[in-house]
Parts: structure tokens; C-alpha cells; sequence
């Protein structure tokens, strides 16, 4: 299996979403996450200071899969997320050596 | 503090004379100390009335803070504030005088611009009218930046909202209310009933948010693919609620207030007042309830505003008993108007239109209906057209001036700034930096 | 509004009669002007008062929301709204009769329901006196949602907190102030001293909140499985304070106003609710100070409201020096009170008991106590007697009650509700959309 | 309450013999009455007056708050609570006597401590004037928070807010205002005018800020590496907001209830309050927007609250153009003064130096020049030397407590506590424990 | 050695971390995650408007651990997370080949 | 290529983020985590009772980089991080199959 990290634009989330579920993903893990790259942050100005928000806010979503589908959802997800713009993100893939599910204790591909 | 009241007793030359006073009292002398001190507590009344009408500047600001986004937050406060600063100038240099100057059309007053009235010495009540005076003025014209939240240029906002304090809602005010002054307005020359401002001040302001909200076009993500509309949801809603508290307790000041005048006749004012928006809390809790299935904080707390525009015309010629009636009606009334304003594709972020616009015509014909002396068909008749009269010049002429501020400095932020957010984007700040907000769920 | 200001002249017959006046004054007419103004100041002030009083509610609303969970705050809100939406309706229709009416028994009134003692032309002082009493009962059922708060079903809220009002406080409140209007009460026969009420308003909701704490049980994980108490933090400390604030503020209505007459007696009460207020603050901080090694905020906040609680009863007969002692041991009898109801495992999330219940009580002897006029074995016993009336009275019937809304429609949430929170279960919605609340630290 | 109606009808004599007429009244018995009900008005504004300024600590506490950052919230509330609640005890005990005792030299009052002038059945007068007088002691003392967050120690601060209200502020105030009751102060004597406390309230605050900020020094982290000020966000701008809308209410207690008497002039005090306000916001809107680029939510906020505080001093003598003058100047000046302590190193998180500070003397700068009744150079010499008086006095005894607190029980928290956070060290609580904040941004 | 990321339901984390602490795990890093599989959000309704909540709370558990320990700990997961519902969540394993103590510079075991 | 998760104390961020760009590192992802370890959470008091915060606030740095550029960056946030307190935290290494840049469609080394 494979997890897949991707680093998007928040407002993408939704068209992911609707982009994994068509390939028939039927599940992922999101969180709140802040970015660091060439897309840089604003300036605010606060009572006369200055403030370099250097962090632009991005939403990381996580995805196991079977190896097998791993390129095709990688492929959904640069599809979805793109934006043309500076920013738009990463895709990571690493290897997972197993996966269980709490509820039944089933492992492996039947876990996810 | 005593050494400058010297001062100030010469001012008030009135008073003086009556206070001067070791020499042996008449009956005369004492009528006149009498009706002096009387004259005080008037000026004592409508004052603190209108302390209590500007606390609704914060409500206005709490509800709209909190019915709109965090990442609007800045924006719509500074609105707020800003209205309430450039109307009280703009009021003072101009609009007073549009309002209640003399008028020889009975269309709108021309002499009264910037207090020219009061001479130091002379009698200082013109001051204490007016202090009462451009509380309302800026109730009437924040209304409008409830319905246009979350997408209205700041520069812009700024601009309309000034024309709206210093012609819009004056010219409107002079036919109904001109001869509370100088002036004499045809609507109230045809008997018109709006003690307090039913439709002078929240069908004005409610109407004119129609019109913006109309120009203005829905907010990104308002509306689904499908046509249908989508919850964009308000951000603090203890926020909003603690608007609606001081709304409710500025409302004392508003409509009992409006007799500029310590009298007994404040007491059914306030019973009216207190039970119509409790009713319109209830009925509106219950529509709600019955309509979702579960019962919405954001309609309910809309349902006591609604009753409390409702009875504002009335509140002085209807009974407690009428009153509840009112405000009941309000109450559904508003939540049936929500839905649907929401379903014709204007999108009014806070519900200002069905809230002030429409219950403002309501309260305003429900004056009519339950007036306490009993009614006519001619009062009714009266007060429709005070109605339509308020609709179409308020819609039409608030409708005319977006266009032109959308045709010239623009009125719409760009998708982006939108979707940024204004506080970054107009503000250069942002209103909660140590909290950590969720960027998808309503961006 | 002028034109109607003539309706009004003639509704306020007096008023109209005093002031028609272009005939020559005469020293009787001169009498009856005089006394008129002094009604119209009358008036005045109790309706301030009112405004003020009623303003307390959105302070309830911050004290409560402040101190329970981000996830119930929909709920808090929306209890608070209702119960004096609620409440106003039915005060106005039974609750005032009941309190206030002709008592042939002296155990509670039996007309005057939905106002009916006002006739239009006839005098106002009902409505004046209305509006200031239906604020108090509005009080007295509010202190309830706090100590219930987090788990109590809305639809049971609404059902007893209309309970509340229409019955159970005015059947005690026409014990000790019907003869305020036409009742006459046994406890004030007796001479009862309880000038604002630390437990005609106060303890009574004090003691029904304890029932209902009582009857619904604890919150999940308040107490650990080694049966300690654990604590489950308030979310929102700003808004707690600035309840506090409020109903501080509010009490300047609540005690003074309670004279319902503008004369210099209110000097006095001022300055005693302000300084038992001030010393309860800061016995409780330093008594938070000691146990827990810090000064903790929310014991402090109580302390606050724990002097003007005990300050209520006594505010206009006890001296300046006094009001700071009652004060001060309030504020150490809150934290002592908070502390030992948590241990004897009831959990009552603000500490309604034992500011309202506890020191209602306590307030209630201390004016017995330090009556400015010396104090009698009779004077501290006739004390004891009601305040022991009202806890057997308002305890029994309030416990009674809930164990009734328990057997039928239910008095609390089911545990997935109180986990999930009873925003999103009861009223579907969510009070901070836009901020990332963490889930497990409270859940 | 009515049965206590009667013991009270006892203690208010005065009142007494007026109503207990049932004799034939007479022309005099009539003036007697007449002067009575006026008096009675005279009571009620100056305590409603006092009851709005009570509410300004709340605006002060929100303010405050708003400004600074989540995790000082619990700290910052506590101090805005208790500097209010240990005040009025040390005014009372020891504060009022030396602002307004009998005083040989006339450099401050020897006797009326602990309220001793008041005698049950005596003149209650000074229970009200005392009532007023606290709640001005209690601004002048809280001011000094604001400038000092996020860093000092609560138990330094409790000691210092309490020397503020028991010995600097009275002091000066007897100098200033001594003769308004039994005092007579050496700079009143010289005409010195400043009607509300421009300089005796609020540069009394600002400068005592000033000297406290200056010995604290800056936050960690307020400027970096190259020594330029950095920015620390406040909070929370929703509640900074509603602190200045609440402020803005309370000046209408502040500034007008400064007559102590329901009269006619609190007309023009009122206009003249509101439009100094609403120009203090235009114009530091504008400025902000020119400087920066953007309209600045602090400054704006800011700009509201400094024309505020520049027209108390005349809100008495000046007209209502001239108030928009003293507001528009101090719109400008509050920005420009913010930006230059932020350069030369001094740490004003809040900007109260600024706004209480500076712009209280130039308030009372302008109560010379814009007097109504026309200028003179002793006029504004006597300002100018009321003025440096404040300042000399103010930050000079100010700068010698803070060194010796600092010298023995230390001024400020540890590096370790001011990173962690105030709340959770000092006070061991979190202010908004269910909602996720960042750490980083502003740790 | 191995990395753990568990993703679970809120109210069950006390439990994970009593279980984990008992089989001698100690250290873990825990993150606020949104979740969306099988379990369904619910509907919310704002001024008459629906509104889809599609994402449920979840806490994600990171934890490296020995190899060896690996399945004990995976099995007190399943164990003390499991209330039978759906979404209970998931285990994933990966392996990690390196880690650091940032304090002493330790690597590999002793560094966890 | 590596990734590299290091859990840090929040007021670290900068030191490190300003160490990683000078050796050349050009973006990386942050997220708020709680975490769990030899550093004990405080007391709270509430009201009287008690209250133990577990969990102390952290912060954790996704980065993936060039295998070969692994150590350094390891290295240079170990330095940066280091408080020699208690509670620094730890640095991970994990392999990555695939890394993708959405925008462009870059793969592997190019990616980041
Ligand atoms: N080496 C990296 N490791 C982890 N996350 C990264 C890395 N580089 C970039 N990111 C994430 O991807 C986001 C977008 O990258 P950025 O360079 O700004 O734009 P683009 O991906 O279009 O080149 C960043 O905000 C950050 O969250
Ligand atoms: N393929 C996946 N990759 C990552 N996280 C997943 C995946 N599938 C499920 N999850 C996470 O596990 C949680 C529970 O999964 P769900 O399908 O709802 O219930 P269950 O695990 O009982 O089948 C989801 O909310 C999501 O956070
Ligand atoms: N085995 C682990 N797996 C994942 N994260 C861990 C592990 N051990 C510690 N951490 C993280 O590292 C942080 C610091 O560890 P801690 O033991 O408190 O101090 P130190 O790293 O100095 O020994 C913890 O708060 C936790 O977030």
C-alpha cells in the first residue's frame, strides 16, 4: 500500500474530494496545515509595525491506497488541485507496510 | 467642574432666571420654575434615550460581526464604526438641516445646516433634538452594511453610507417627520403614523440594503451549482446574540425615547416595545422550529429584532395586548421572509431586508390597523402610502446610486480579495491572529 | 411623533389637565404641577431602572456562555433569549396577576392578569410597574440555566422556565411584595425586610437551580472514576468578564430602581451595591488566592456577583461600611459554597447556588443584621423565616417539578448529545464555524 | 420594598417634610417643592451618569483585551476587574477625603475619610457625588493597564493600581477639583479649566502609563534584532471594538454628567462628546489610510477613543465646530504620537499613552484656545501650567513607585511566564481552552 | 524502526494514551485531524439554509516506535480505540529510518 | 528522496526555518501538534478543581528533500531546535517513492 500526502490550496479541498471520489477513493485524513515555498506570505500592518506573515495556510490531506491505484489517484489529485498558480502545491507517496482497521481489525487492503 | 457651571447657568439663560431667584416666589414665578424644571427632565429623557439609541451601533456591529465570516471580521466593524463617525458629521454639516429646516416645498428642509440654529446663549433644546436625531440618522444608514457584507469595497461603503446619512434618509425624514422641527413633510400633513420609525428609519435602511444587495450580486459560494442556496455561516454567534441583547436595551431608548418628553406616556412604550420583541422571539422560534426541524439560533434572534421594528411605528397608539399581536406576526413574518429573499437570489447576510424592510411596512400598516382609538379606512389608506411611498424612492433612489458607484469607483471587492478575505485585503490585518481558523469550510 | 404626543396628552389624563394650563396658576394648581413632575421623574427612573435590569440578561447570557463548553454555546444563548421571551409573555398573562394581584388568602393573587388593571385613559403606573417586575422574574428564572447548563433538553428548558415565571416566583413574590400593588403578602406582614430581593429574585432561583442540578445529575466527566471533581474549563473567559461587567451595571438598576421613586434615598443604595460588589471581588481573590495558590479568575468573577447578591436585600437599610462587610464575607462564602456543592458531587457548571442561592440567603440576614436602624431578635428571626420559606417553598416545588419533566418528556440530553454538544444535536448549528475548536481536550 | 420606602422617607428628612404635605401649600412651600423635585432630578443624572462611567470599565477591559494577545486575555481581565474593585475601597477609605477633604494648603483634603461625612437622616449628597467621583478614580487607575500588559506581575500591579486611586490621582484632583465639595485646590484657584478630566483623569492615566512603561520596558519580541518595532497583534479586534462602542456610551455619563445637575447644558455637552468622537475616528482613519496605505483598524479605534479624550476638558466652554476641531486634531495627533513611542522604544501595547496622555493635554489645551466666551493669553497660560503640573506630578512620583516596586517585589514576570503566557503562570488558567490558538505566530 | 499514524475518534484518545503508556510507550505526538470515510458528517442548518458537514473530528496519533514493538503497540491501539462504531479509524505503519533527539543528539532507539 | 518530520518547541520555528534556508532548503510544510513525552504538561485550576494538560504544545515540520541533502538538514535543525531542555523534541527520516509538483507536473528532485 501507499500513503499519499498531498499539500493543497485550501479552497481546492472540495474539487479533490469530488475528484477521489469519482476514482472511487472512499477515504482520507485532512488537516490544517501552513506552507513554506516560493508562493511567499502578505505583509499586515498593525497599529503602524509591520508583520510578515510568512506562512500561507494549506490543507494537507493524507490517503492510503493500494499500490495499485496509487498513480491514478496521484494523477486526480494534480488534475483537481491545480491551479496554474504559485502555490498550488505537492504531492508525496511513501510506502506503507500495513494498515488496520479499528473497527473490524481487518488489515491490509481491506482496511482502507 | 462647579466654576464652569456659572458659565454654563448663563448660557442656559432660561434657567437662570429661574434659579437666580431669593426674591419672595409667586404663583407665576413658581409655574414658570415649574415648567423649567419639567423642560430638565425632557432634556434628561432624550438625552439618555439617545445614549441608549447610539449603544445600537454596537448591536448593529455584534450581529453583523457575527452572522458574517472571521475573515471579514475587521471589515465589517470598521463599517460599523465608520458609518456611525462620518453620518454624525455629515448629519450635523447637512442632513439636520434637509431634515427639519423650514421648507416652503414641504419636499425637504433648506435653512438648520451645521446647528446654525443654536446660538451659545440661546435655548440649547435644537442641540438635544439633534443629538436624538443622528442616533436615528445612523441607525438607518448601518442597516445597509448588514445586507452588503462580505463583498462591499470599504471606499465605497464609506461614500454611499454618507449620502444615505446626509440625503437619502433626511429627504424621506422630512416628509414625515419635518414638523417635529422647522419643517412640515406632506406625508405626515396626510396623518401618517410612525411614532418612532417603523418605516422612516428601518424600511429606509432596509430598503436601501435591497437595492445593494440587489446591485451588489451574491456573495461567492452563496449559491450551489444547482441554483440552490448554501449556508454561509456566521462566525460568533455569541457575538450576534450579545447584539441582539443591546439591540433590544437600545430599543428602550428608541421608541419611548421618541417622545422627547418625561411623561407617563413612556411606560405603555416600553411595555409594547418589551413584549412585541419577546413575541417576535417566540413565534419566530417556532416557525423555525416547525419549518427545520430544529430550532435556529440565527432566526430567532432575527424574530425579536423583527418585532422590534415591528412595533416601533406603533408603539405609542396600540395596546400591550395588540402589541404581542405585532410582534407575533413579526416573528414569522421574518423567517418567511428570509427564505425567500434567499430564494430569489439576493443574498442578505444578516437578513437587514426582511428584518428592517419588511417588518418596518408591517409595523408601519399594523399602526394603522390596531391604533388604539380605533381605525379607518383612511388611516389604513394613509399609511400604505407612507408604505410605497418609502419604497419607491428609497429602492429606487439607493438602486440608482449603486449603480453609479458601481459604474464609476466600483462597489464589489475583486473574487480574489473576496475569497482572501477584506480584512487582509482592505485592512491589512486580520481580527483573531492567535486563533487557528479552518480555511476550507467557508472559504 | 408630535402629532401623536396629542393621543398621548389625552391617554395621560393627568398629565393633560396639569399642563393644559394658560390659566392663572394658583398655589393648588402649582401642587398638583409639582407633584406631577415628581411622578413624571418617578417614571422616569423606574423605567431606566427597568432598561438597566433587563440588560442583565445579556450579562447571564455572557457569565453562562462564558463559563461552559464552545460546543453548547448555541444552547446557552438561545436559553437565555428564550427564557425572557418566554417569560415576558407569560408574566404578562399570569405570572403579574398571581404576584400582584387582589389576595383574599395572602397566599397569592387572583386577577390582573394580561395587564387588565390598564385601561387607555386610565393611569399608566401599572405598565411602569409592569415593566420593572417582569424583569425581575425574568432574572430569577435565567439564574436556572446556569447551574443546568451543558445537558438539559431545550424543549424541557422552555417548559419549566415558563414554570418558573408564571408560578413558582410570583407565588413567593406576592409573600413579600404583593402589597407593592394590590396583594398583601404573609411574609411581609411580618415585616420582612428584603428591599430588592437577595430572596424573593435571587434565592429562589438559587434554590430551583440546586433542584434542577440536583434532579439532572453531573455532566459526563465531571467527576473522575476515583470520584474527584474534575474540571471541565469555561471557553470563553473575555465573555465572562464582560457579563460580570453587565450585570454589574445592571445592579445599578436592580437595587436603586427598586424604589421605583426618584428620590435622593437612591444616593445611598448606589454606593452600598457598589462597594459590596467591590469587596466581594476581592475577598474572593484573595480567598482563591490561598486555597488553590493562585488567583483564580472565575472565582473571582463569582465573587463579584456574590456581594451584589448579598447586597439586594439590605442595599437601602444598611450603612456604606456595612454593605462592604456583607460584601466581603459573600466573596469568601462563594468560593467556600462553590467548592463544597462541587464535592457533594452537583455539578453546577457557573456557580448559580451558590452566588444566588447561598448568598441570597446570606444577604437576607445581613439586612436584619446591620440594619442602619439597630437590629432586634424579631428583626434577624421574621429574617430567618423567609428565608427558610423559600428554600422548603422553592426547593420542594422546583424539585418536584423537575422529577415530573423527568418522568414525561425528560429532562436531559442523551449522552451522545452531551458528548457531540447540544449545539449541533438540538439546534443543528455550530457557534464558531469558522475557528478550529480541539476535540478531545473537553469533550 | 414600599414598607422600606417609609424608613427611607425618615433617613431622606428634607424629602420628608416636602411630601408630607397634606397642608395647604403656599407659594413657599411650593418654591421649597420645587427646588426639592429638581434636586431629586439633579440625584438621578448624576447617578445614571455615574452608572455609565462604571460601564466604561468594561470598555476598557474589552479594549484592553482585544489588544493584546490570547494568552494574557484571563490576566489583562483580572487586572481591569480588580483595579476597580480594590479602588473603590481605597477611595472610600482614604482617596475621596484627600481629593475632596478640607484642605489647609491646598494641596490635598485631610478629612471625609471612610465616607465619614455622610450621617443616616443627613444630606445624602455626598453618597452621590462620592458615587461619581469613584468611578472617575477607577478610569484614571485603569488606564495604566493598558500600557503595561502582558508583563507585569498581577500582585505589583494590584499594589500600584491601589497607591493610583489612594494617593496620585486624589492629589491632583484636589488641585483641580477640591472645591467642587469641601477642597479648594491652588490650580482651580488660578481658573484652571478643564471641566471632565482631560488632564486630571486621563493625563493623569497616560503619564502614569507612560512612566510605568518606560521602567517595564517593551515585550520580549516587540523589537527585533535591527531594533525596529515589530508588531504583536492583538487578539481579539471584535471586542475591541465593542470596547470602544462602550466607551463612547460611557463618556455620555463622562462628560456631561461632569454638571452633577439635570439643567439644559448637558445639551450641548452631549452634541459636543459625540462629535469630537466621530472626527477623532474620521481623521485617524484617514491618516492611517495615507501612512500605511490601508484604513488601520487600531488606529481608527484608537482615533474614536482620542477625540474622546480631547474634548472632555471643554466639552463645557466650546462650540460644536470647535469640538469637531479638537476631535479632527487628535484623530491625527493619536496616530502620530502611537508611531513615535513605538520608534523611540517605549512598549504601549494598547497606545493609552497616547490616547489619555497626549491627547488629554492637548484637550485641555484646546478647552483654552476654543473657549466659547473667547480666549486670553492667561487662559492658556494657566492650561499650559495645569498641563506641565500633571505631567511633572503625574510621571515623576510614577517613575519613582514603579523603581521601587521593581527595587523589592519585582515589576515584571519572568522571560519563561511572559513566553508561556501570563494566564497559565500567573493565574493557572487559559482563557479560551477550546479553541486551538497558534503558537508560534506570536509566542 | 516504525512509524505509527493512528487516526481515531476524540473521545477515545484518553484511552489510546493509558494503553499506550502501559505497554511503555513514551512519547507520542498527537495532532487535530477531520476525517472523511464511511462514517457520514451530518446536516446543519443556518437561517434555513442546509449545510453538509462532510469532514468528522478525528485525532491522529504519530508514535515511533522499535520495530519489535510495532505490532504489541498496533494491537493496543486496535485494542483501546475500538468502540465498535463506524469510523473507529485506522493504523498505518511505515518504516523510518532514522531518528534524532534533538536535546542529546541521540539516534535510532534511544532517541525515542 | 527523505522526508524529515521533526516535532519542535513553538518559539523555535524561526531559528529553524531561518537555518534551513541558508542551507538552501526551499519550502517545508508546518502544522500545530500537541505532544506527548518526558516533558510533563502544567496544572490548571478551574474553579477549584484541577485540571493536568498532557499535552504540550508543538510544532512539527514536514520536509522532503534530496536523500543526499538528508543529514545536513537534519543536522541543521537538530542545531537550531536545541534548547538543551527537556522537550526539544525529535527529527524522523522516512523514505519517499514519489514526490510531484502540481503545478508544473515535475516529478522526484525537481518536485521540491
Ligand atoms: N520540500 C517540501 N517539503 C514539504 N512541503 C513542501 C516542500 N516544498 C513545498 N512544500 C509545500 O508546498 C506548498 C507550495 O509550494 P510552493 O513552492 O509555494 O509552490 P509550488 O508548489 O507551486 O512550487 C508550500 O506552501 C508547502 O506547504
Ligand atoms: N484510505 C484512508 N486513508 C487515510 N485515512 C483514512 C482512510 N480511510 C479512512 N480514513 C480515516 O479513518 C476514519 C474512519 O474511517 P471510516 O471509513 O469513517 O470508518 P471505519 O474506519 O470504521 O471504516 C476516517 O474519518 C478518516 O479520517
Ligand atoms: N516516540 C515518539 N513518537 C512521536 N513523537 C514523539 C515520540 N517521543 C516524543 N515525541 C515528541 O517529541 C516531543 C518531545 O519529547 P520529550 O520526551 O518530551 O522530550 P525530549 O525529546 O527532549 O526527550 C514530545 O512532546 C512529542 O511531541
Amino acid at each position: 500500500m501507499k500513503k499519499i500526502e498531498a499539500v493543497i490550496k485550501p479552497f481546492k479541498l472540495d474539487d479533490v474530494k469530488d475528484a477521489l471520489n469519482k476514482i472511487g477513493v472512499k477515504g482520507m485524513t485532512i488537516s490544517e496545515v501552513k506552507g513554506f515555498g516560493r508562493q511567499k506570505g502578505h505583509k499586515e500592518t498593525y497599529r503602524g509595525a509591520e508583520y510578515q506573515v510568512d506562512f500561507v495556510p494549506k490543507i494537507k490531506i493524507d490517503l492510503v491506497v493500494d499500490a495499485a491505484m496509487s498513480d491514478q489517484v496521484v494523477a486526480a489529485i494534480k488534475e483537481s488541485a491545480s491551479s496554474g498558480k504559485i502555490g498550488d502545491g505537492k504531492i508525496f507517496v511513501m510506502s506503507v507496510d500495513e494498515a488496520v482497521r479499528i473497527r473490524t481489525g481487518e488489515t491490509g487492503r481491506d482496511a482502507i | 467642574m462647579r466654576r464652569l457651571i456659572f458659565i454654563l447657568v448663563l448660557i442656559a439663560a432660561t434657567a437662570g432666571s429661574a434659579w437666580a431667584g431669593d426674591e419672595v416666589p409667586t404663583a407665576l414665578s413658581n409655574k414658570e420654575a415649574i415648567d423649567l424644571v419639567q423642560t430638565h427632565a425632557n432634556y434628561l429623557w432624550t438625552l439618555i434615550a439617545a445614549a441608549l439609541v447610539f449603544f445600537m451601533q454596537a448591536g448593529f456591529a455584534m450581529v453583523e460581526t457575527g452572522f458574517t465570516r472571521a475573515k471579514n471580521a475587521i471589515n465589517i466593524l470598521m463599517k460599523n464604526l465608520m458609518d456611525f463617525s462620518v453620518g454624525s458629521i455629515v448629519y450635523w454639516a447637512v442632513g439636520f438641516g434637509i431634515m427639519f429646516g423650514t421648507t416652503t416645498t414641504g419636499w425637504f428642509g433648506t435653512d438648520g445646516f451645521f446647528l446654525s440654529d443654536f446660538t451659545p446663549g440661546g435655548d440649547p433644546w435644537v442641540l438635544a433634538f439633534w443629538m436624538f436625531q443622528v442616533v436615528f440618522a445612523a441607525t438607518a444608514a448601518t442597516i445597509v452594511s448588514g445586507a452588503m457584507a462580505e463583498r462591499t469595497k470599504f471606499v465605497s461603503y464609506l461614500i454611499y453610507s454618507a449620502i444615505v446619512s446626509t440625503v437619502i434618509y433626511p429627504v424621506f425624514g422630512s416628509w414625515a417627520w419635518g414638523s417635529l422641527y422647522h419643517g412640515n413633510g406632506w406625508l405626515e400633513g396626510l396623518g401618517f403614523i410612525d411614532f418612532a420609525g417603523s418605516t422612516v428609519v428601518h424600511s429606509v435602511g432596509g430598503w436601501a440594503a435591497l437595492a445593494g444587495a440587489i446591485v451588489l450580486g451574491p456573495r461567492i459560494g452563496k449559491y450551489g451549482p444547482d441554483g440552490k442556496p448554501r449556508a454561509i455561516m456566521g462566525h460568533n454567534m455569541p457575538l450576534a446574540a450579545l447584539g441582539v441583547f443591546i439591540l433590544w436595551l437600545g430599543w428602550f431608548g428608541f421608541n419611548p425615547g421618541s417622545t422627547t418628553t418625561a411623561d407617563k406616556s413612556i411606560a405603555m412604550i416600553f411595555v409594547n416595545t418589551n413584549l412585541a420583541a419577546a413575541a417576535g422571539a417566540c413565534t419566530a422560534l417556532i416557525t423555525s422550529w416547525i419549518k427545520f426541524g430544529k430550532p435556529e439560533v440565527g432566526m430567532t434572534l432575527n424574530g425579536a429584532l423583527a418585532g422590534l421594528v415591528a412595533i416601533t411605528a406603533g408603539c405609542a397608539n396600540v395596546s400591550p395586548a395588540s402589541a404581542i399581536i405585532i410582534g407575533a406576526i413579526a416573528g414569522v413574518l421574518v423567517v418567511i421572509s428570509v427564505l425567500f429573499i434567499d430564494k430569489i437570489k439576493i443574498d442578505d447576510p444578516v437578513g437587514a431586508v426582511s428584518v428592517h424592510g419588511v417588518n418596518g411596512a408591517w409595523g408601519t400598516l399594523a399602526a394603522g390597523i390596531f391604533n388604539i382609538g380605533g381605525t379607518t379606512a383612511t388611516i389604513i389608506g394613509v399609511q400604505l402610502i407612507g408604505i410605497a411611498a418609502c419604497f419607491v424612492y428609497t429602492f429606487g433612489i439607493a438602486f440608482i446610486m449603486f449603480k453609479i458607484i458601481t459604474a464609476t469607483i466600483g462597489l464589489r471587492v475583486s473574487p480574489e480579495e473576496e475569497t482572501e478575505g477584506l480584512d487582509v485585503i482592505e485592512h491589512g490585518g486580520s481580527a483573531y491572529p492567535d486563533f487557528e481558523t479552518s480555511t476550507y469550510a467557508q472559504s
